[in-house]
């Protein structure tokens, strides 16, 4: 079965991408759509784009992400995504 | 279509999770899928107080739940031992407890932990907003 | 029937989040859900022995781990390489959990049809 | 001998701070210390309703701090736009904003972060507990 | 008159936290108590230009940041090596923060007779 | 002027040490008693015993700090230790 990891907390990223496995998806969400930088996501990565609008950071990420396999998704595209994975684990 | 149900512990004003829920629902409902329940657990229970009385120029997230809720016939439900302990009760558990008032808007209905359980298992899918 | 996998990532007593969790493993439970129990992280001090909460007022929920198997959850599974990094080996815990390395974490979150963190 | 005042802001069954909030209180008179004032903040207001009815083989934090308060006369003072927005209230700030009932413990006292300014400009030291 | 430092080190909107202490330094500011505001780690995001948390209902509280310096409060600090590591500019920011490293950050800390955090 | 710089949140440790003066000490109570061992622990450094004893591991990190400059104390030196400082600093 695959999962799509659901994160909020920027602080428990390096835990939460222990814990997936190589099939898994991940969500930023809330404060994590700052770590959208982070070296360590090899793993096929989604933000939140509501989220990245709210801080202001939707402009600056997506000149930072011109080459990254990083996906913004909006909200209704977050709902879809959950039915794509066969579960969501909310990394909290 | 899928059915979703929610797992909702983020505490109301302090944290986020709580708005996030309520996108969700909201956009769940857009896209044609339906809620089955939403289970407000810990921290969460807290958003049932119909005392809640945010300034006038922010968002009332109980109003917003209780709006959405009989629009949509929502099940808003919340975990009696979370909600006693945070100061969260109806007529008949502050009878039941000696508890001198109640607060719960009409709303929402407290229930126990198994409504969480049958909530998952009749759902395709579980999402919790921490 | 679904299977659930319950994750414990919190320090005992900061938060009342693992106490909370458990309650949902113990519905689980009655409801006949094969249940998985995960300490992981900062979770694996929530196993440690002689917890004394109630010098602070607090109530000690670590019973509660000891009575799990009497509530039919059997399958409890320990972080190795956190244990190792807050120095502490198996005899410090209670003897419930089996001790498994991260690829078996990640396997067992894998298999499970719900995952539950609080 | 010193005199304290503490700034709590900490959620009252799921974080540690109000515990320890408390046990500092504690020692700290023990010891020949005074405490001018407990000003509660952010969540930590929600230790402030005489609803909150956690199990009975659990301290009631409530309880805890109204005795504290009542044996050694110490000032509980809850911020009134944390308190509004999180549905803690009394009586007068019901009436002034529509609310359907209200819950303060009558050990606390509603009133404005000016109380909090002149708590750490007249105590020795502040001490936070979030 | 006593001084005091207040330090935002969250990201906005994930929790009210920096919304409640900025009403803290604006009473502050109010008993004409000297004050020093410090944005670091996370909190360097506070002030990032064109905040919208209205398109998730939240109330946008940034123009209260640019409204400090009316209220009295002039020495504004900004973590540069936060800002670094977000790979942000202080032109991504409102213009009201001055740069400073960790040497100066700990200072201020130090000189104040209270600090704050929430 | 020193502080005591107060923590609970064993996460924010490296953030606190980084703004910590030389004179400065650091006081580790509730979850953050769990951070003993940490190797950057160079200032002077408490830790809350009743905390210690409420998580099982008062014995253990006794036995752990043999060497160590990590000084455990109990509430009442707490209070005092408060008074020592010119101020503290709770790190949240």
């Amino acid at each position: 079965m695959k999962s799509l990891f659901i994160l909020n907390n920027p602080t428990k990223l390096d835990a939460c991408l222990n814990a997936m496995s190589t099939q898994d998806g991940l969500l930023l969400i809330e404060d994590a759509v700052i770590a959208t930088h982070h070296s360590g996501l090899s793993c096929v990565t989604y933000a939140l784009e509501e989220d990245l609008i709210a801080r202001g950071l939707s402009q600056l990420v997506k000149q930072h992400l011109v080459n990254s396999n990083i996906k913004i998704i909006d909200y209704t595209q977050f709902v879809e995504l959950t039915l794509q994975y066969d579960k969501t684990v909310s990394w909290l | 279509m899928a059915i979703f149900s929610l797992l909702v512990t983020a505490t109301p004003y302090s944290a986020q999770g709580q708005f996030s829920a309520l996108q969700f629902v909201r956009v769940a409902i857009n896209n044609g899928h339906s809620i089955k329940r939403v289970f407000f657990y810990a921290d969460g229970v807290l958003v049932a107080s119909r005392l809640n009385h945010p300034p006038s120029d922010e968002i009332n997230l109980t109003k917003a739940w209780a709006k959405l809720a009989i629009e949509q016939d929502i099940d808003l439900v919340v975990c009696v031992t979370a909600a006693l302990k945070r100061g969260i009760t109806n007529h008949a558990e502050a009878e039941r407890n000696a508890l001198t008032g109640e607060n719960l808007d009409p709303a929402f209905e407290i229930s126990g932990l198994g409504q969480l359980t049958e909530a998952m298992l009749e759902s395709d899918r579980l999402i919790t907003f921490g | 029937m679904k299977s659930i996998c319950i994750i414990f990532n919190k320090v005992p007593y900061g938060s009342q989040s693992s106490r909370e969790l458990l309650d949902i493993a113990l519905m689980a439970a009655a409801f006949d859900m094969p249940i998985k129990a995960l300490f992981i992280e900062q979770g694996v001090l929530q196993l440690i022995n002689k917890q004394q909460p109630e010098v602070l007022d607090i109530k000690n929920h670590s019973a509660t781990f000891k009575a799990l198997e009497l509530y039919g959850i059997e399958e409890i599974y320990v972080d190795a390489n956190a244990l190792n990094n807050y120095q502490l080996t198996h005899d410090d815990l209670m003897p419930i959990a089996e001790l498994i390395d991260n690829n078996a974490i990640s396997e067992h979150i894998q298999q499970s049809d719900f995952v539950l963190m609080l």
